[in-house]
């Protein structure tokens, strides 16, 4: 074609990136935001960030503007709320190891945390952004307060935060404070509720009874087994 | 980086038409609806555009019509669960959804998959993507008016379903991989095969070219619509050949460290430099006969050796987080998957797919163009209506 | 790419007019049919005899489509002055097709190789409630369950022992 | 195909034969005229839906098309049409009911009186006007009444856009059209399609003044004309690549989005009718009618074989119109208006203008 492409040879690819590279843009980040920088993790060859919540926004900015991260991957939120109930409902009953992880859990306290960069409060807003000159990638957190979830909005910075952060208003109820009009996306305007939120109950795993209980036989060969499962709620 | 000539122009047209229809002239103009069922969305997808005569003053997307939960869903399922269900994200591609979420759940489970099943994941990769392309490929015919060339796409894309059926088991939801590995090899006398369809490919490629890309009318129908700045698509999060054809030089595949197969074949990462229709049809056109080229170069490679990894006895996932995303047809496909350390699914899984971001940038875009381009910039920006959902 | 020049509209032209020289691809699908991969998901078949009631395809199933019901039972010994065994006894295993995503795991999780994959795809019915297949209906699609294809050059991976619907019924016999 | 033709305009030849033995009654021979009308409108529809929006449109997207009505689907659109007839006539509520009724009317009224003054043989035509191919133009443009008629009533806002377009498309395209014409007409030098269809038997084409070719239809003198008239054609009857008022991508179909049943098969016969009656006056125009060198002009023979002859000539006009439509991308709407009055009109001035020179020269 006579479009003159421009086009690079796959050989001459970059080589995973050094770390050094990811160190030092934190110590840049580190230099802009101050404490606002709670922690960072470099593990996997990949970044990821920790803010306060009043450095989100300022955070998105020295990324973009200093740094050159151009590219919006997405903003996203997390419910740390450990409900166990919910989400091991039925896996508890049968599986071996189903005990232990009651157990482990119970430990953790109201809420489950990471291992990467993990919140100390119940909701984080997380977003990642990209470098494509430098092929450089950083996930940023921020931890909100329980009871009022609000953050900065990006739209400022990023303009395709704007679905992402009404994507977030809706499943989570996050604030985003700067937001042109946080109205539903994807769920009906009159939806009540944070879908997403842990301790919204998946409807469709409560009204139905799970198949997996109504048997009288445990398997051959399993007894240990046999016990929970006659302790397991019907 | 400039805002190129047509963009303003249309931007200006746009301004220009909404200052008469507010102060001008006074009336109301007209609110029209394209979607949720419109032959252009191929789904369910809800444009609410303000018209002045056939001038869209602007343009209000609205998903969520087949909106699945699928985030929710993930996080009462066990991994092996969940890949049936992204399975159903970008339909036309399925293979090329599970593959990042099944390499994600390795990293939790601390795993790697032995090199056998890498090639064959990359190979089924590229063939997802063969399949999803020539759609759009013959598909953005139909949308500017020529019915045939989407009848070669399902022709020949039928060869590549075959295939796929043919390794997995399922046409469109293979549901191939497993947590260190795949379901089962390859079946005799595949590879191939494989290859034979790959010429077929190829044909259609060449097709394409002379019964779309070539003809005049379609070039004066893409050229200089819906032309995207650089920094403005990045900064809506436009990935795949929708950013590559705004000149910006970047792919997954490429430019990340991956276990996947790709970083062993010769391939080409295609760019355009116009970022009108034109350039993302050209590019992806480009990118198809790439991907036939990899799958080629991957059926002759294909090394042997064993297709699951030892997995650990007790199949407890460490607690933890891991990001993997992929270049999938529609995009940068990613998956944000978070382990509590039990026995069960993943905590949370972020799913972020392409055509979600692709298309956040239709009210920015579509100001000032005419009717007929809204289809124009709506089809060439590709996207699917399970992958905006989720 | 130099060809010679010709106008883009004569070259489409040019290939909707070969194309329709050569025969179509499309079969009239009642009266011909094409064959589906031996691999392909068209419908779960249930070799009743071997089933043990374990319940795993139900707990795994993603969708929650299986329900299964069975009952202790004795049964003569196998070897002759031996004690009577204890066995468990089916009574119900139903799927609903209209749950079913086609995932496969039921069939990956079965450990007694009870239950397989039959390409067979044309069991479409006028009411929902008419997907639900029970056991006898399962058990009629052992018929269309194919022998697994062989595994292409370079594979290393050991076949199931009961891989194919003839084996699998020949153990149970054993 | 032509076997299906061949007893509609076999009636049509029988007609004059019938008037001269002194069947003298006004009415008897009008009521004939008016149901062979009628026949072939349908028909002609039928034939050309059949092998071209059925046959060859499918074989050309590789595929075999409808097989299961009768041999080959051949009775494929008979069955539809009967399942159209059977379906609810839905009103829209909002919609202005009469006038949403009298539309599919009105469009395939201008589709049955162009059938009037096509000639089919020496003596097999309806009504011979003087103005034969004027009466022709100014019938076929009557269509976009209906459209606009069918778009306004339907209070639906993809109806409208259609409509608004069909009768945007009508006014750059008709001139163009007329204005080819214009050059066949001064060459005949007559406007009668009968008198045309002469003159293209009698036309002689001398090379150089060296040796004469006698019996050259229109086409090759006029073929700049040909080619205009046959994109005007393309755009008159919203065929791709100018299907705007219908682009069922944007419009969803455009004007008749809200029809179903009955009204929507009128609209569907008023589409391949007038594709027919297009393709008809193509053929009488440019490639000679009727005649085919070695006919006899006044034989009642050339009454017979005159209807199949022009039926060889319309399918071959109308392929090339459907295979066009089966290939092409559509333009958009001001693409289409600037290439009209840009490009076509221009054209056909300086054609007009040629044509008279020669005319007068030669």
């Amino acid at each position: 074609m006579s479009d003159a492409p421009t086009d690079d040879q796959t050989e001459d690819a970059a080589p995973p990136p050094p770390d050094p590279e990811r160190e030092e843009l934190v110590a840049a980040l580190r230099r802009d935001l101050g404490d606002w920088l709670i922690e960072h993790v470099n593990a996997n060859g990949d970044l990821w960030v920790r803010v306060d919540r009043k450095a989100w926004l300022k955070a998105g900015e020295v990324l973009r503007e200093k740094h050159g991260f151009d590219y919006f991957c997405f903003l996203s939120g997390i419910d740390w709320l450990n409900n166990a109930e919910l989400v091991q409902r039925y896996e508890q009953v049968w599986d071996p190891d189903a005990e232990a992880a009651g157990d482990g859990a119970a430990d953790e306290g109201p809420y489950v945390g990471g291992r990467v960069a993990g919140g100390d409060t119940r909701f984080q807003v997380f977003a990642r952004v990209y470098n494509v000159q430098r092929k450089l990638g950083i996930t940023l957190k921020a931890d909100l307060d329980d009871a009022n979830p609000s953050v900065d909005s990006w739209v400022t910075v990023y303009r395709g935060a704007d679905w992402h952060e009404r994507e977030a208003w809706e499943m989570y109820g996050f604030e985003f404070a700067g937001h042109p009009g946080l109205r539903h996306i994807y769920l009906p305007v009159e939806f009540e509720g944070f879908p997403l939120r842990k301790d919204f109950a998946l409807l469709a795993r409560v009204v139905k009874p799970w198949p997996g209980l109504v048997d009288k036989e445990p398997v051959p060969g399993e007894d240990e087994e046999e016990g929970a499962e006659e302790a397991a709620p019907a | 980086m400039t805002v190129t000539e047509p963009q303003q122009l249309a931007y200006i047209a746009g301004q220009a038409a909404e200052a008469r229809l507010r102060f001008e002239l006074e009336t109301e103009g007209m609110t029209l609806n394209i979607g949720p069922q419109h032959p252009a969305t191929h789904g369910t997808l809800r444009i609410i555009v303000r018209l002045d005569g056939e001038q869209v003053v602007w343009a209000d997307p609205s998903c969520g019509y087949m909106h699945r939960g699928y985030e929710k869903l993930a996080e009462v399922r066990k991994y092996q669960q969940v890949t049936t269900l992204v399975n159903r994200i970008d339909w036309l591609s399925s293979f090329c959804n599970e593959v990042p979420f099944i390499l994600a759940a390795e990293q939790l489970y601390e795993v790697e998959a032995p090199p056998r099943a890498q090639w064959i994941r990359t190979l089924l990769f590229e063939m997802g993507r063969i399949a999803n392309i020539t759609l759009f490929l013959g598909e953005m015919g139909v949308q500017l008016g020529a019915i045939t060339p989407v009848f070669y796409a399902f022709r020949d894309r039928e060869h590549v379903l075959n295939l796929i059926e043919a390794a997995t088991g399922g046409r469109f939801h293979p549901n191939y991989d497993r947590v260190g590995g795949l379901k089962d090899d390859l079946p005799k006398g595949w590879v191939e095969e494989t290859k034979a369809v790959m010429d077929k490919v190829r044909e259609f490629c060449d097709q394409m070219e002379d019964l779309l890309l070539g003809n005049e009318i379609f070039e004066r129908r893409m050229r200089g619509i819906g032309v995207i700045p650089a920094r403005v698509g990045l900064g809506y999060g436009l990935s795949g050949a929708n950013i590559r054809a705004s000149g910006v030089d970047w792919d997954i595949r490429r430019d990340e460290p991956s276990v996947l197969a790709w970083k062993d074949c010769d391939w080409k990462v295609w760019t355009h430099t116009d970022g009108d229709s034109f350039a993302r049809y050209w590019v992806r056109l480009q990118e198809t006969r790439e991907a036939a080229k990899l799958v080629d170069q991957l059926c002759d490679g294909l090394p042997s050796g064993p297709i699951m990894a030892k997995m650990p006895a007790r199949l407890r996932v460490p607690k933890g987080e891991a990001w993997v995303h992929t270049e999938n047809p529609l995009g940068e496909m990613g998956y944000y998957v978070v382990s509590d350390g039990g026995p069960s699914g993943p905590f949370r899984c972020k799913i972020r797919s392409a055509s979600f971001n692709n298309i956040s940038i239709l009210p920015w875009i579509l100001r000032g163009v005419y009717v007929p381009d809204v289809i124009t910039i709506l089809s060439s920006l590709y996207f699917i209506l399970g992958d905006i959902d989720r | 790419m130099p060809r010679p020049e010709v106008p883009g509209v004569i070259k489409g032209l040019g290939v909707t007019f070969r194309t329709m020289l050569k025969p179509a691809v499309t079969v009239q699908y009642p009266h011909v049919k094409e064959t589906p991969a031996p691999r392909a998901r068209g419908v779960i078949a249930l070799l009743e005899e071997n089933c043990t009631v374990c319940m795993l395809c139900a707990r795994e199933c993603p969708d929650w489509c299986i329900y299964i019901e069975g009952h202790n039972d004795k049964a003569p010994p196998r070897r002759e002055g031996g004690k009577p065994r204890t066995i468990n006894v089916l009574d119900r295993f139903d799927i609903d097709y209209g749950l079913c995503m086609y995932c496969g795991i039921c069939v990956e999780v079965c450990p007694f190789d009870a239950l397989f994959w039959s390409p067979e795809y044309e069991y479409s019915e006028l009411r929902i409630a008419d997907l639900l297949h029970d056991k006898q209906r399962l058990g009629q699609w052992m018929d269309t369950v194919p022998e697994p294809p062989a595994y292409e050059s370079g594979a290393q991976v050991k076949p199931k022992k009961y891989a194919s619907p003839a084996a699998a019924r020949a153990k149970n016999a054993s | 195909m032509s076997a299906l033709l061949a007893p509609a305009l076999a009636a049509l030849a029988v007609l004059p034969p019938v008037a001269a033995v002194d069947v003298t009654t006004y009415g008897w021979v009008t009521a004939l005229k008016v149901a062979i009308v009628l026949g072939v409108i349908p028909a002609g529809a039928l034939i050309l839906g059949y092998v071209f929006l059925l046959k060859m449109m499918s074989h050309m997207q590789s595929r075999l098309g409808p097989m299961e009505a009768g041999p080959h689907g051949v009775l494929q659109l008979v069955a539809d049409g009967v399942k159209f007839l059977q379906k609810e006539d839905i009103f829209p509520s909002r919609a202005d009911r009469r006038v949403f009724a009298a539309a599919p009317l009105v469009v395939l009224m201008s589709t049955f009186l162009l059938y009037v003054v096509i000639p089919a043989g020496p003596r097999a035509v309806v009504e011979d006007l003087d103005t034969g191919i004027f009466f022709a133009l100014a019938v076929s443009s009557i269509s976009v009444i209906g459209v606009l008629m069918a778009g306004w009533a339907s209070a639906n806002k993809y109806a409208l856009i259609g409509a608004l377009r069909a009768a945007g498309q009508l006014i750059a395209y008709e001139l163009p059209m007329v204005l080819a014409v214009v050059g066949v007409v001064i060459q005949a030098g007559t406007m009668s399609l009968s008198g045309i269809v002469v003159a293209q038997a009698n036309y002689e084409v001398s090379v150089f003044g060296l040796f004469e070719i006698p019996k050259v239809p229109y086409v090759f003198p006029q073929i700049v004309g040909f080619l205009l008239f046959m994109i005007a054609a393309q755009a008159e009857l919203s065929q791709a690549p100018f299907d705007m008022p219908v682009a069922e991508s944007e419009l969803v179909a455009g004007y008749m989005t809200e029809y179903s049943g009955f009204r929507f098969l009128f609209f569907f016969m008023g589409e391949f009718g007038s594709a027919f009656a297009l393709a008809a006056i193509a053929a009488t125009l440019f490639l000679g009618g009727w005649y085919v060198p070695g006919m006899s002009m006044d034989a009642v023979a050339s009454d017979i074989i005159g209807p199949l002859v022009l039926g060889g000539k319309i399918m071959l006009v109308a392929f090339f119109i459907f295979w066009v439509r089966f290939t092409y991308p559509r333009l958009r709407e001001d693409q289409l208006q600037s290439m009209a009055w840009k490009v076509l009109i221009p054209i056909s001035l300086v054609n007009i203008a040629v044509t008279g020179v020669a005319k007068v020269v030669f």
